[in-house]
């Protein structure tokens, strides 16, 4: 069985859910940031899929795409690790469950 | 490391470390990589050689002397007997007080070998200039077993002189190291003193103000690296030291690599020594007698020498008995020790090691 | 120019010029001080420029079986002389002398040693514990009569460290 | 004459191993399938490399010619006792680390600290997939070769972090945050210096021959290598590489002396010879990146046409890793916060003006010469980026406060005891 | 068929290079301060200077090159090109640019200069002159760039430094607040700019150049009220910038900054910014007659209300940071009257003679350690260098007869009498105020009785006053050296109206039809001069009467008109306005106090019932609003699901 | 994708990203969890070379295992007291149960959507994606480094000690 377009949207698919269920069930901020990390993979995953089997004249765009979100999320996470640090200075927990000063 | 700053911790350095230098212990607690506390845990090894010193007679003691500062038992030979001798009025022949001086002095390069060893190896120096230093320490000890028969814990001074004269073969061998010396103390300079990476690793590193040297009872090469000029030799002679020509050497801000570089420098007059104590070695007897259970007046003598790591001083009280009733060594690398927090605080790890080594600690004298 | 030892008259002599009345007795060897003027006169010894005893060289503890001797070997660096004083401690129960370690900070090792084997509490000293043997280390070891323990032991034959009481009374003289 | 007739191309010539490799696989391809050639392919080339190359290396070289010649520099003789001339003794380590008894600390991360020695060794393993042994024998001749060197050679900082990590030791625990900061510090300017590099030779390859670009092709066409051309670049990545590696003088990750032996204190037996092996491995894949970039690889100004590339390249990485311990045998260790401003106030700088002038040279060449590049604006370069590497080093090390004139390096002289000396004026600057 | 005036023959030959060197000097000089000489208070201040005077001479020659030639000369680049977005990266160089940069370069050399003296001893100079470099650069920058993109980038820049400028000693709380306050009320104004961008890009076919807005606004076939747009938007940028009303709140915050700041970035070239940009896109003024009416009336508006402020002060330096925003109102009100000529001319004069009375008013600051005048008097004895140089400075403003400032004041009141009577009306009053509060300054800082200055105060680890306040002394020459320079033009540079070479080199600057259109108006009648004239002296006078002679009690006037100078003293309540109404109560209160309001008068009364059920609505909300992301996410992706399967379900495959 | 190295090569890579994936959801240590992560963006850096686009693997190793891994780690030491526990919230059911709904539909638009491929892989060297960087996207990234720049200061302000602060405000 030859691997097609479909296969790799499918892993794609699934390591985006993977993604975003460890994004919506983790308590430490830390692990929800991990999901989030995965989500980005898996639409990286999806974009190559497409620039290397779909027939487009933009070629080079899937892969551009890709270089954006590799860097958006890097800074992503430096911000996101310095907010849990400085959290965590702050209140000695990243704990998503207690971190809810916006509620009344 | 400012950006990892987190709880302080506690750091044990010793008594297992390889940077201790003996079983000895500083409990460090850190803040990152900075030291914000330093307590010195010491009596791994004590002998309570004081308190067994009240059981023996005043000869019986001369080896415990060795095992003090293990690395310089000539040394402390000399200032005990030196000790006894003032307490009793002794006289000590002129041979053996030259014999005396060329034995302590050898002692103080195969100590000061030790400690600038040691010491390159505490900044990280993979064993190299460590190993370069023990070469020509193990040439010393040579000479001391050719004298003596032992190497470390010689027990070669006597009260009233030494042991036994100087063999034949002595002589030809101390002037041919005599003359290598300095050729060696120039190696290790260029290997160390020229380097940058040493340099920064020492320079500024566990300054000891001179007010603080003089306060805290520093002596030795701390006292002489901190800009004191200091030596027992020079300011209060003893077996003949006014006879010889030689400097003290001082450093400039008392850090590190002032300490390291005196060491160094007194290795160079040292030698200056020996050259003239060999020349003018006179002829005659090495030794007074002295009565074997010998029975010193009543009274208190305090005698010092200026030993490898400082003042080396021994305090002895007489009750007309044939052991001493107090027995008190000054030991200058237990008082040198007792800057070690000023020192490291404020510094990082590394520092503390380097600053552990540069002051040039043996245990066993520390504990007795 | 050879160090200028200090006879213990010469030593009395300048502690009266600057404390009057800190001086108890002088021998030949060295110059005892009262225990209550110790402290001042030997911060006037080392700040006076005549005497300049900056270095405190020497401090150790002696046992006279009926009373402690704590001997201060001081000099000077620029004058070049060294001088020896005394301070007597009559009580062998609850020996407490005041710490010198404001005047010298060197002291500070050598009084914890001194009352590591002594028993001599140094009143005023930053951080004096057991330096060279463990806490609860039952006994002081070099007092002359350490021998004679509580039941006539000699400590740390049959009762070690860690089973020693921790905060058993450190010394009971029996004369 | 008989010798010189074997250098034919043909699958004898051993100037180039891939003639033999291809020879083998062309005769494998007419009767095993092309995906079973595939997977052969990729077993010969990792085990070709392995045994002629990696294994020997790593166990005369890296384990007994480093103790050999270390012992040397501190005047002993160095292991000399197992075989002829100590010549067995890395065997003998091996086996004695492998009958010692592997102890795991009760509180450690017990997956973990078993994990960490394989996440170690395995990156090391790769890393020597690229390294061109000639013009054809490239186990993995990728196209971004350099891009995949400094990919890989980015894990093992995780297993030494994860390792420090393990076992629950401060000691440990120091180990591992000193490599991550300090390999994250120095990865900035060694991927800098490698950039003017590709800048320069207009490609991410690093074997090439003749017909495809690579670094090691272009140093071949332009009759220069290319440590002349960048010696700052060179100079560049010899610290950042040997920061990264845990070499002296920046060993501070396992620093003996200060952290007993940073993340691998609790490590024992032969997860700790993992490391130890595994360390000499990486040393010496970048040894051999090296030689391959900045030392002409497996070309020898003309020479390589008689002398077989694979002994050439082995040849000069053994050369740079004597460098490795040369400098291990001499050199104090540098403390954390003066690699770090080492990395980020000295390298740093200096790598990104390189950078500039590496382009500044490439528009003016290419405006220079229209395209048709020749070797004369080369050595113009060469001759001009000596000089500007040596000012800029001297000018900047300055500018940051380097003044070894004002330390005296030999303590004063008295004649007498008198007390306290003051320093005479003009007082000289505490650094 | 437009004719532009790139197309004619003559324009300048100056060398490109020259122009870029103009603006690489300053940046240079920040350069080298930032990276080397920071720590070296001589050098970075001698060396931002030399920067600054290298531009300056430069400036001059490229500005005799213009008078001798005329003409417009555009050299530009393409800077990038992303997709179908150009933008190039140029100069152009005419005669509003020369004048400009001669302006902008000459002051800014001058202050420099200044700044060695007045700055001395701060810790932080290197950082201030660094500052200072970059300003006059991003200045340079806007008064070169030959594209609206690249005006606007300098233009935020100017911004920026400005910012950092005013917020020099940001350990001041006062004056962290006053860079904070300024930065984002000229923000408001940017986003108009950053909307006429905006349209440019989107209507013209995202050409940015200058020549092409405005043959684009001049084009009939460009929809009118798109020109009215495009205008409306650089004025709200100019209004951000130069303070004009309703905005004007930031300027006289900004005296927080250090003197130099002052007389540099907010008298002589930053506000003035504004004025420049609506008059390099005069054309597009000219073009809308609504935008320009706005124009006309807000800068009124502005004029009326700083000079009346300016009136109460009792701070030296706010009065003539009012006055500043006063004449910006008139230089805003001459551009909109039409007044293309005397905006530009008045914006020349104002820049000497202000900058010149803010230099003053250090020195004095210098000697007495404050800039409140009650605490002033009598300093015309010990300060006879700095008396002489402000009353000149003075005197120019109020529009006495031979200086300088009367001739440019004299133009913009005769462009509003030509076009409209009521602005005249309101620019004649405002010129009347001026000449009496800036009189009013003098006599009480210079004459009568000295009164002692602020003791130092040796606690304040900030203040770094050297002298003593109770002995007053002239400023050393570093300092009095510039006032003197500045005095010259701002008795002289007159001149330049009394024969048309200065109008006709800044109108060559302008496509060839509204050229010709204004050079043939005349610049100077009689009528308009005389009651000028009469004005200025009825307000000095008054002021001599009431603060020299003090035949009234300047405290019964106040008491007279008590809610007049209430409102004057209270800045026309605008702060309150802005702090109290937009900021607490819109922004941060109002919608729970609308709630509250509506449930207390409205709701209440009417059915409690209802109420309860809002109370049981916001629990529900309450529980939404939980502030965990996760549920947030989760609704998210829920939502997600449910679209994906209602377009699926809506139009199966 | 023909042959069957490229074939094996798919399914393992999608079996180690998958699993490690789910490992990351069902650890319980935060640390064992970062581990599979790393395992998993390797296995995505496989995937990227399998769709020829070997520079972007190698730039997702260095980016992802070799940065953002080793922050994540870095991150996990500096909170210590707030324990090494990957638990699961009150909300994970019906954040599983909605993946799971998620996954359904996604699956279904896949397998339901006809996709017109190309047979032949574009080649795209490092060089290509460097050029259309610089020219076509040029806006896109001068806008994605000044994003970084901000991130980076952004991060360092936030972290920043009240000590170093108090330090900065001395200065």
């Amino acid at each position: 069985m030859t691997v097609g377009l479909e296969h790799f949207l499918v892993v794609g698919a699934l390591l985006f859910c993977l993604g975003l269920a460890v994004a919506l069930s983790k308590r430490n901020a830390i692990g929800v940031l991990m999901g989030i990390e995965l989500m980005l993979n898996a639409v990286n995953l999806t974009l190559l899929s497409f620039s290397r089997f779909q027939d487009t004249p933009h070629k080079v765009a899937g892969q551009t795409f890709v270089v954006f979100v590799i860097t958006v999320a890097a800074a992503e996470a430096a911000v996101a690790l310095a907010l849990a640090v400085s959290v965590y200075r702050n209140r000695q927990t990243v704990d998503v469950d207690q971190l809810n000063l916006l509620k009344s | 490391m400012n950006a990892l700053k987190s709880e302080p911790f506690v750091l044990n350095i010793g008594p297992q470390h390889p940077s201790t230098h003996g079983v000895f212990r500083v409990k460090v607690t850190v803040d990152g990589e900075r030291i914000i506390d330093a307590e010195m845990v010491m009596g791994y090894l004590h002998r309570s050689m004081e308190k067994l010193a009240e059981e023996r007679t005043y000869t019986q003691n001369i080896p415990f002397t060795d095992r003090t500062d293990y690395l310089s038992s000539m040394s402390n030979n000399l200032g005990y007997c030196l000790a006894v001798e003032k307490l009793a009025t002794i006289e000590v022949p002129d041979r053996g007080s030259a014999i005396r001086v060329i034995m302590a002095e050898f002692q103080r390069i195969a100590s000061h070998c030790m400690a600038a060893g040691a010491f390159t190896n505490d900044t990280g120096a993979w064993q190299t200039p460590v190993m370069w230093a023990f070469r020509e320490r193990e040439k010393i000890l040579d000479l001391f077993e050719m004298t003596c028969g032992a190497r470390l814990t010689c027990n070669y001074m006597r009260i009233g002189g030494v042991a036994f004269d100087l063999p034949k073969e002595f002589e030809p061998h101390a002037r041919k190291l005599v003359d290598t010396l300095p050729g060696f103390v120039d190696e290790l300079e260029g290997l160390m003193s020229e380097n940058e990476i040493f340099l920064a690793r020492t320079r500024g590193v566990a300054v000891v103000p001179h007010e603080l040297a003089a306060n805290a009872s520093l002596a030795g090469p701390m006292l002489r690296g901190s800009g004191i000029a200091w030596d027992i030799r020079k300011a209060d002679p003893y077996c003949g030291y006014e006879k010889y020509d030689f400097d003290i050497p001082i450093g400039y801000q008392g850090d590190s690599f002032d300490r390291f570089i005196v060491r160094l420098e007194e290795m160079r007059q040292s030698v200056k020594i020996i050259k003239q104590a060999l020349d003018g070695l006179p002829s005659g007897p090495h030794s007074t007698q002295v009565p074997l259970a010998l029975r010193p007046p009543k009274g208190e003598a305090y005698a010092r020498v200026e030993g490898p790591r400082g003042e080396l001083g021994y305090y002895l009280v007489s009750d007309e008995g044939p052991s001493p009733y107090r027995f008190h060594i000054r030991p200058p690398s237990f008082i040198n020790l007792s800057v070690l927090k000023q020192m490291t605080v404020g510094h990082s790890v590394a520092d503390a090691i380097v600053a552990l080594g540069s002051v040039d600690i043996v245990v066993g004298e520390i504990d007795r | 120019m050879p160090t200028r030892w200090w006879t213990g008259q010469e030593m009395a002599e300048a502690a009266e010029r600057l404390v009057p009345g800190s001086v108890a007795k002088s021998t030949d060897a060295a110059c005892y001080l009262h225990v209550e003027k110790m402290l001042e006169a030997m911060e006037a010894l080392r700040v006076d420029p005549e005497t300049d005893f900056l270095h405190l060289t020497n401090t150790c503890g002696v046992d006279f079986w009926d009373h402690f001797e704590v001997v201060y070997h001081v000099q000077s660096f620029d004058k070049n002389q060294f001088g020896t004083l005394k301070v007597e401690c009559w009580e062998r129960d609850d020996a407490v002398l005041p710490s010198v370690t404001g005047v010298w900070y060197g002291a500070w090792m050598q009084e914890c040693e001194t009352y590591d084997l002594f028993g001599i509490k140094f009143e005023g000293h930053p951080n004096l514990h057991r330096i060279l043997l463990w806490e609860g280390f039952p006994g002081w070891p070099l007092r002359k009569d350490f021998l004679s323990m509580p039941g006539g032991l000699q400590p740390g034959l049959n009762e070690f460290a860690g089973t020693a009481r921790r905060d058993a009374p450190p010394v009971v003289v029996v004369e | 004459m008989s010798l010189l007739m074997l250098i034919t191309d043909n699958w004898y010539d051993i100037r180039d191993l891939g003639n033999v490799s291809h020879e083998i696989l062309y005769q494998l391809d007419r009767v095993l399938p092309y995906s079973l050639v595939y997977i052969i392919a990729a077993l010969m080339g990792f085990v070709a490399s392995f045994l002629i190359f990696v294994l020997p290396s790593q166990l005369f070289v890296g384990v007994l010619g480093e103790r050999k010649i270390i012992g040397r520099m501190q005047s002993r003789y160095g292991p000399n006792r197992v075989g002829k001339f100590g010549l067995l003794q890395p065997i003998a380590d091996a086996i004695k680390l492998i009958q010692k008894e592997a102890l795991t600390p009760k509180a450690a991360d017990k997956a973990v600290m078993y994990i960490a020695p394989i996440v170690f060794v395995a990156p090391a393993v790769l890393l020597f997939a690229v390294v061109p042994f000639g013009g054809h024998s490239v186990f993995a001749d990728i196209p971004v070769s350099i891009v995949y060197f400094i990919a890989i050679s980015g894990l093992p900082v995780l297993a030494a972090f994860i390792g420090g990590w393990s076992h629950a030791n401060k000691y440990s625990l120091f180990g591992s945050m000193r490599i991550v900061a300090m390999t994250i510090s120095y990865e900035v300017p060694l991927v800098l210096s490698l950039l003017s590099v590709v800048l320069i030779t207009g490609t991410m390859r690093l074997g090439g021959h003749d017909g495809i670009d690579g670094i090691v092709q272009w140093q071949r066409d332009y009759h220069i290598w290319l440590i002349f051309l960048q010696p700052l670049a060179f100079l560049i990545y010899f610290f950042c590489v040997s920061a990264e590696l845990n070499r002296t003088p920046t060993d501070i990750a396992e620093a003996e002396s200060e952290i007993v032996a940073g993340y691998l204190t609790e490590y024992s037996g032969m997860k700790w010879g993992l490391f130890y092996g595994m360390d000499i491995g990486y040393a010496l894949a970048a040894a051999a990146f090296a030689s391959t970039v900045f030392l002409g690889g497996w070309s020898m100004f003309g020479l390589d046409r008689w002398i077989p590339s694979w002994l050439i390249i082995i040849a000069k990485t053994h050369l740079f890793y004597f460098i490795f311990i040369w400098t291990r045998g001499t050199l104090p260790r540098l403390r954390i916060d003066q690699l770090m401003t080492f990395a980020w106030k000295f390298l740093l700088p200096l790598s990104l003006a390189n950078l500039l002038v590496i382009a500044t040279e490439k528009v003016i060449w290419n405006k220079a010469t229209d395209g048709n590049f020749d070797n004369f604006w080369v050595y113009i370069f060469a001759a001009v980026n000596i000089l500007l590497s040596v000012a800029a080093v001297f000018i900047w090390a300055r500018l940051l406060g380097y003044r070894p004139e004002a330390t005296p390096k030999r303590p004063r002289l008295v004649n007498t005891a008198s007390g306290y000396v003051p320093i005479p004026a003009p007082s000289r600057e505490v650094r | 068929m437009l004719h532009l005036a790139t197309e004619a023959a003559a324009h300048p030959t100056v060398s490109e290079g020259v122009l870029w060197a103009i603006l690489a000097a300053p940046f240079v000089g920040w350069a080298l301060i930032v990276l080397y000489v920071r720590k070296l208070p001589l050098v970075a201040g001698w060396l931002a200077a030399a920067a600054v005077g290298v531009a300056c001479v430069l400036s001059y020659v490229v500005l005799f090159n213009v008078i001798a030639k005329g003409g417009i000369a555009v050299h530009t680049h393409e800077w990038f090109r992303a997709g179908d977005l150009v933008v190039n990266f140029g100069v152009r160089i005419d005669g509003l640019t020369a004048v400009m940069l001669c302006v902008v370069t000459s002051v800014a050399f001058l202050v420099q200069v200044y700044s060695n003296g007045y700055m001395k001893g701060d810790p932080g100079i290197g950082r201030y002159f660094a500052h200072m470099c970059l300003f006059t650069t991003s200045m340079i920058g806007l008064v070169l760039a030959d594209n609206l993109f690249m005006i606007f980038i300098f233009w935020e820049l100017v911004g920026l430094c400005s910012y950092l400028l005013i917020g020099f000693w940001f350990h001041k709380p006062s004056a962290a607040a006053a860079a904070k306050k300024a930065f984002i009320v000229t923000r408001i104004g940017d986003l108009g700019l950053l909307a006429a961008l905006l349209l440019i890009y989107t209507r013209n076919d995202g050409n940015f150049d200058v020549s092409a807005i405005q043959a684009w606004a001049l084009n009939s076939g460009t929809p009118g009220y798109l020109v009215t747009l495009f205008a409306l938007g650089i004025f709200a940028g100019a209004v951000g910038k130069s303070a004009q009303f309703p905005l004007q709140v930031w300027l006289p915050d900004a005296m927080e900054g250090p003197t130099p700041v002052s007389a540099l970035i907010h008298a002589a070239t930053m506000v003035a910014a504004g004025v420049y940009l609506m008059a390099r896109f005069f054309p597009v003024l000219e073009a809308s007659p609504d935008a320009r009416h706005v124009v006309a009336w807000i800068g009124a508006a502005t004029a009326l209300i700083g000079a009346t402020i300016a009136l109460v002060q009792t701070d030296f330096k706010r009065v003539m940071a009012y006055s500043t925003v006063s004449q910006l109102g008139l230089m805003m009100l001459g551009l909109g009257a039409l007044g293309y000529v005397a905006a530009i001319f008045h914006l020349l004069t104002h820049a000497f003679f202000k900058s010149l009375l803010f230099l003053s008013s250090g020195n004095v600051n210098h000697a007495t350690n404050t800039f409140d005048m009650r605490l002033m008097g009598g300093l015309r004895k010990q300060m006879p260098i700095t008396l002489v140089t402000c009353v000149i400075g003075s005197l120019s403003l109020a529009g006495v007869v031979p200086l300088a400032g009367f001739w440019s004041k004299d133009e913009i009141l005769l462009d509003a009498w030509r076009d409209n009577r009521g602005l005249w009306v309101v620019a004649s009053l405002v010129s009347a105020m001026t000449a009496f509060y800036m009189f009013r300054a003098i006599f009480l800082v210079f004459f009568g009785e000295y009164k002692g200055g602020q003791p130092v105060d040796h606690h304040d680890e900030d203040s770094h006053f050297h002298g003593d306040p109770a002995h007053p002394h002239e400023a050393p020459l570093v300092m009095w050296l510039p006032l003197v320079i500045l005095a010259v033009p701002a008795i002289g540079a007159g001149i330049f109206a009394l024969n048309h070479g200065f109008r006709n080199l800044i109108v060559d600057a302008l496509p060839l039809e509204i050229a010709d259109q204004i050079k043939s108006e005349s610049s100077f009648k009689w009528g308009v001069a005389i009651a000028s004239s009469a004005f200025a002296a009825g307000g000095i006078l008054l002021a001599w009467a009431i603060y020299y002679k003090q035949w009234f009690s300047s405290r019964s006037i106040r008491m007279g008109f008590a809610p007049l100078t209430n409102l004057f003293e209270n800045k026309w309540f605008f702060d309150r306005l802005y702090e109290d109404f937009f900021v607490k109560l819109v922004l941060q209160r109002g919608w729970n106090r609308l709630l509250e309001l509506n449930d207390k008068y409205v709701v209440d009364g009417v059915v409690n019932g209802s109420a309860r059920v809002a109370s049981m609505a916001s629990d529900r909300l309450r529980f939404i609003q939980s502030g965990q992301i996760q549920g947030y996410g989760l609704g998210i992706a829920a939502g997600v699901v449910a679209v994906v399967i209602a377009v699926y379900a809506a139009n199966p495959l | 994708m023909h042959g069957a190295g490229p074939n094996l090569a798919f399914w393992v890579l999608a079996a180690l990203t998958l699993v490690s994936a789910g490992g990351v959801m069902v650890s319980r240590n935060l640390l064992h969890a970062v581990l599979f992560l790393i395992v998993s963006f390797l296995g995505v850096a496989g995937f990227f070379i399998l769709l020829s686009a070997p520079f972007l693997g190698m730039a997702q190793i260095i980016i992802y295992v070799g940065a953002i891994a080793v922050l994540v780690l870095f991150a996990i030491l500096l909170t210590p007291r707030a324990g090494r526990d990957n638990g699961e919230t009150r909300w994970a059911a019906p954040g599983v149960l909605l993946s799971i709904a998620l996954m359904a539909v996604l699956l279904f638009v896949i397998t339901d959507t006809k996709w017109t491929t190309a047979k032949d892989a574009p080649e795209i060297t490092a060089a290509d994606l460097g050029q259309a960087l610089l020219s076509t996207w040029v806006l896109p990234f001068e806008i994605a480094s000044v994003l970084l720049t901000a991130a980076l200061i952004g991060s360092i302000m936030l972290v920043r000690s009240p000590e170093e602060e108090a330090e900065d405000a001395l200065q």
